[in-house]
């Protein structure tokens, strides 16, 4: 037989309550009880008001550049809702729905987009990592976190996120490949939210899928609708199963669609057509869940009504108490370099002066040093303006 | 002539040399129909069609890699990092191979590539958009370092950069790519790689900078009232030793000014030549003004990190007084 | 339809001429024409011998650390065989055979493995590129070969070789994800021979072949027996002919062995078993074509020794025409960094100092400088010597 | 005590370590059952199974990523780069995370790392297997760099590196790997990073190195006759400025010596700042005695590339004739 099969393989595609309102019992009943459906409705909702609150004050110069997350919420909350809450999450930027289900404060992403390393300083009993800017970078991370709990006999896994566009970069490849040949339990979720900036999702993958970023590494990848919060419940919850109990890495795709520009710096009608963005906006993940609610009695426009009200009000106290932290101190960049600060540090610190004369005025001649003084007080009053 | 700010300065050399040379192509992540996040090389594909302009995946090695091997075959590409931050990606396409494949093949291969970077801080941008790598490749041999501080710079600069047998890393200050317009003209011209710029001239003392920090040196000058020669690099491999010696040779007084970190940025090349060359005549150690050893702050502190006027007015002022 | 089938793949492997000295005809038959074969076969085994050769070369201190490609013959020529004279080669450096077949000079490799870089001044005619040492870097310089022809209107595509373990680094996955989706024809060839240094090969990947590794960017994989010619040669035939036509990469595995240790500073006895070794001898690309070409009468025992005096002769003189070139210079390595040298380079290059006073003997006290004078022209008689 | 050379100074102390501190682990290409291409790890995996020691795919940017998952989830890895010329697929990994994790966390991520990198030339390797690229890590602001150039204090600077909480890439110079031994105690000893040691004290002349450069310097130094002070700076970064600023001030000339490339090595930062810091006692400008502004050449011709003890001799008689 010259011939012979060296490999076979095949990707699924889940998808249970589509754009239509039709809901698929087989899989979907008794996937997410009724009270937790609720839950997770209002945490899309919560973070979808917070992206335009975000929006706002990037408009008004109250926040630097903020990524939105619109859209998009059904495909994180999907996973952080089937995880468990020790398990390892480690995501990039679009993530915020999941992340604030997992209990991150929203003070902190906004910090974070508001310049301060504060907003980044993620609290341990999370399990989450900061947010990562340089992309595809945080997967391998994802693995070493996985690893060194393991080593210590902890029993967790991780799911990490990445963007289409992320997965072309080299280090996708290199954490999927130390994942499955060195046996560590991560899920590894491809957002494919068809746009990387104005880069369409087919120059970052002419294959039809993303999920098959996974055959490389033999592991069981699945395809899923990202917008329908059952598909992605479903999926994960298959991943996590066969990721925790055979200790091995699996992959998902998550169809979704950034229905906002990329960035507050970014215009999207520059490079996509209004009629795509339309089709998108009718399969909003949060409006389907709704409507899935309604349908079931579940929900109404009184509770809708008195909900928005909720999360405003919420969301604008976390607003304040991101916009209520005292500044940050200059000395804080020097503070956070290393656990011990080394000595030549130190005096660039204390003087602000990088010159040697300015870091060392004694060496200037005494009415030079007095002048020196002089200044340095001058601009230390300046910089407290 | 052309009133021009950066961003169009530079867009009108790259059309302008491809309109001469079609071995040019431009690639690189949003560089097409976007023309790029900062609008560089907008209207460039629609210019010059797919073929010459077009977007990669998102992988700063495949694209530097790719380029290396566009090169090899005999194009100029001009690749885009979309940040100085995600050069870190593309470090070893950059350092193990398009500075070596001439010397490593003993000129069989070349790579003739002009890669385009935004760079530096003072935009308000999130972690890694903020950063100053120059020294790192002018430490690296193979390699033509450049950052021009002014439109009509930027553009004959980027012109000889086109034309240029080796790889040449061109800095764009990202900070005064709009903050302000200078007569540029539409005719060709070429600044040679390798020659410092004498800003104003001065004797009592001199200062070396480069890029987006020159705005700032002349700021501090304008205040000090003191006859300052200001000489901006341009190119930071090769430099212009001879520019900067003749200079200090004259004023005796030395400050350099750049955003980089301190220890080993390139500031610490300057300063020792500086002393090797001009031992006798220095009444004054050259003064570094520069970024601390720390990672570039997220942007509510970055101003406190960047070397501003007031820092190189007092490093004036202390050197003065030496 | 809730659970719908995204993707499927299928790989097959090709095997045509099998240790056992099976041949198969409907895929052999025709393949490689005997005057050809016997060609190869010779190309084969003179390539085995200059193996021999360099390592004896190495022992005895004439040349460093060298690689020998020893059992892998049948990978690189299969290709070589196949690919138009004209379309790029881009290897690592255990493709010997192919190379020697498109034309390189031995004594090129030898060259360069006896430390000198003219080794790899490859002529143009011959549309190789220089060995490579840093691992999966050179996929991608293939690609931007391959474009720039198409760019330039020919009609060339490039075949890109590299090890199981090379496939394992990011610059892998860039490159055929650019090539797929930038629509670059490029075969990749992945030579799966087991070890990457003493690392087994399924550290470097759990998955059952490296040829899925293709899946992730729909490119059509096949693996096959890479101790096989004609199964090489069928492969490589497929791959570069959907290659050509569609202008679309392809990807192939070959499963082959290495025979000798990693490179001449290894000892494999180390990290593997004699017996799986012997089993591997026992299925060596080149006693295989031997026999069978014994047993269709193209070649006997006479044949077989003058064929080994000619081998003998040939390489001898290769390896005196490596080691007879003129010593380098120590000016060249100044002299090929820029097309034209910076004037800090020149002075470094004159005085061969990188000390000021060294490079500049003018500024030293007038006794002084005649001593520095001395000591350089005593420090460049030591050298020639 | 025994008499070890530099690798089994090395294997010494990670074994010492792994027994005290069961969070350290190794990984790396060819590290387990073959020991590591220098076997530098030989008998450990044996020793501490492979749980704690294994192999990983071939993908330098992958280990340093798994190695910083390692170290935020609280171990101590100390992943091997098997040539510093593999260390540029890492950069990345090493410059945009492990160096900023702690600040970009305000500490809530940290990086206890500890990278091994064989380094430099000397040895008669391929391309890429003989570069010195710590001028690169010591401006990249978030890490430290080590380079050892005895068994001694090989054993004693890892033992430091292995109990620091901040990522530190800790250079082991391949030529001395095997040159010589020397007593190195089994009991458990450190040397601080930061602190240079002075290899032999003098009056008229000091020289400045680190790595296996300290060794053609000790021979350039017997030959001269002169009373001449020699300090191993043994840390990159943070580095001893008082140790070599003290030596200066009192010997008034000083000469450095590294393998890297002249410009913007580390020699320049040094020589910078003794000019800031000894400006009035120094009597003649800083040389500097480094590798050439050229890529290392294959091997034919690194000996005419490296730093020896002829040129450190030229440079001490020049420096002291000025
Ligand atoms: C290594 C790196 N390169 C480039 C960028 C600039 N950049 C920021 S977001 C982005 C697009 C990301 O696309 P994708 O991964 O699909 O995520 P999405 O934004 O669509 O969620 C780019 C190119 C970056 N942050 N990091
Ligand atoms: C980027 C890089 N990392 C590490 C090395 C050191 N190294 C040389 S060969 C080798 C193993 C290569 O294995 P493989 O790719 O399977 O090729 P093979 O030697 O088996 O032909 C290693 C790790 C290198 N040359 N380049
Ligand atoms: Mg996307
Ligand atoms: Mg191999």
């Amino acid at each position: 037989m010259p011939i012979t099969t060296a490999y076979e393989a095949k990707i699924e595609r889940i998808s249970i309550l589509d754009e239509k309102g039709n809901f698929d019992d087989k899989l979907g009943k008794g996937l997410i009880p009724d009270a937790d459906l609720v839950k997770l409705y209002e945490a899309m909702s919560s973070c979808r008001q917070l992206d335009q609150v975000a929006f706002r004050l990037q408009r008004s110069g109250r926040m630097g550049t903020y990524p939105q997350n619109m859209g998009q919420e059904a495909t994180s909350l999907g996973a952080a809702y089937v995880l468990r809450k020790d398990d390892w999450m480690v995501t990039c930027y679009r993530e915020n729905c999941g992340l604030f289900w997992r209990g991150v404060p929203k003070e902190a992403i906004l910090l974070h987009w508001m310049g301060d390393e504060r907003g980044n300083a993620m609290p341990k009993p999370h399990w989450v990592t900061p947010i990562y800017v340089p992309l595809g970078t945080q997967m391998l991370h994802a693995a070493g976190l996985t690893m060194a709990a393991r080593y210590k006999g902890e029993d967790k896994i991780a799911c990490t996120f990445f963007g289409d566009g992320a997965s072309s970069e080299g280090d996708f490849h290199e954490a999927c490949n130390f994942a499955s040949n060195l046996k560590i339990p991560v899920v590894f979720v491809c957002q494919n939210n068809f746009w990387a900036i104005s880069t369409p999702s087919k120059i970052n993958s002419a294959a039809p899928t993303f999920a098959q970023r996974g055959l490389s590494y033999g592991m069981p990848c699945t395809q899923c609708d990202g917008n329908d919060l059952f598909a992605t419940t479903y999926t994960m919850k298959k991943a996590v199963e066969y990721t925790r109990s055979t200790g091995l890495p699996s992959f998902v795709e998550m169809v979704t669609y950034r229905l906002g520009d990329h960035t507050t710096a970014d215009d999207a009608s520059r490079y996509r057509d209004k009629a795509e963005v339309d089709a998108w906006k009718a399969r909003d993940p949060i409006i389907r869940v709704r409507e899935y609610m309604k349908a079931r009695k579940l929900w109404d426009d009184a509770k809708e009504a008195a909900l928005a009200t909720r999360i405003e009000e919420e969301n604008a106290a976390a607003v304040a108490r991101a916009e209520g932290i005292e500044s940050p101190h200059r000395a804080d960049f020097f503070d956070a370099m290393y656990a011990e600060i080394p000595q030549d540090l130190v005096v660039q610190r204390d003087t602000m002066q990088t010159h040697s004369l300015g870091q060392d005025p004694s060496q200037l001649p005494p009415e030079a040093q007095e002048r020196a003084r002089q200044m340095a007080a001058d601009a230390a009053a300046a910089a407290h303006h | 002539m052309a009133n021009l700010n950066l961003v169009q300065a530079i867009n009108l050399a790259l059309i302008q040399e491809m309109e001469k040379n079609p071995d040019i192509v431009l690639l690189g992540e949003d560089i097409g129909v976007n023309g790029g996040v900062f609008r560089v090389t907008e209207g460039l594909q629609k210019r010059f069609g797919e073929k010459r302009v077009f977007d990669t995946p998102l992988a700063e090695s495949g694209i530097i890699g790719l380029s290396i091997g566009l090169a090899m075959g005999g194009l100029h590409p001009v690749p885009e990092i979309q940040f100085e931050g995600f050069l870190g990606p593309a470090y070893d396409q950059i350092c193990s191979h398009a500075a070596r494949m001439r010397s490593r093949t003993r000129g069989a291969f070349t790579v003739p590539m002009t890669i385009r970077i935004p760079v530096g801080g003072g935009i308000h941008a999130p972690e890694l958009h903020s950063d100053s790598p120059e020294a790192i490749y002018a430490h690296t041999p193979g390699l033509k370092v450049v950052m021009p501080s002014s439109p009509y710079d930027a553009k004959g600069l980027l012109v000889a950069a086109l034309r240029e047998p080796d790889p040449v890393l061109y800095f764009e200050p990202k900070r005064i790519y709009r903050a302000f317009r200078e007569e540029v003209p539409e005719d060709e011209y070429t600044l040679p790689i390798g020659k410092a710029r004498t800003v104003c001239e001065g004797t009592d003392l001199t200062i070396v900078s480069w890029g987006a920090s020159v705005i700032q040196c002349m700021q501090a000058i304008e205040k000090s009232g003191k006859s300052i020669e200001l000489i901006d690099l341009r190119t930071i491999y090769p430099f212009d030793m001879d520019a900067v010696a003749e200079s200090v040779r004259k004023t005796g007084r030395c400050v350099v000014v750049h955003e980089a970190p301190l220890t080993c940025g390139f500031g610490s090349e300057i300063a020792a030549r500086i002393m090797e060359k001009c031992f006798l005549e220095l009444e004054a150690p050259v003064q570094r003004v520069a970024g601390f050893d720390t990672t570039m702050p997220y942007y509510k502190l970055e101003l406190d990190y960047l070397p501003d006027a007031n820092r190189v007015t007092r490093a004036i002022e202390d050197c003065l007084a030496y």
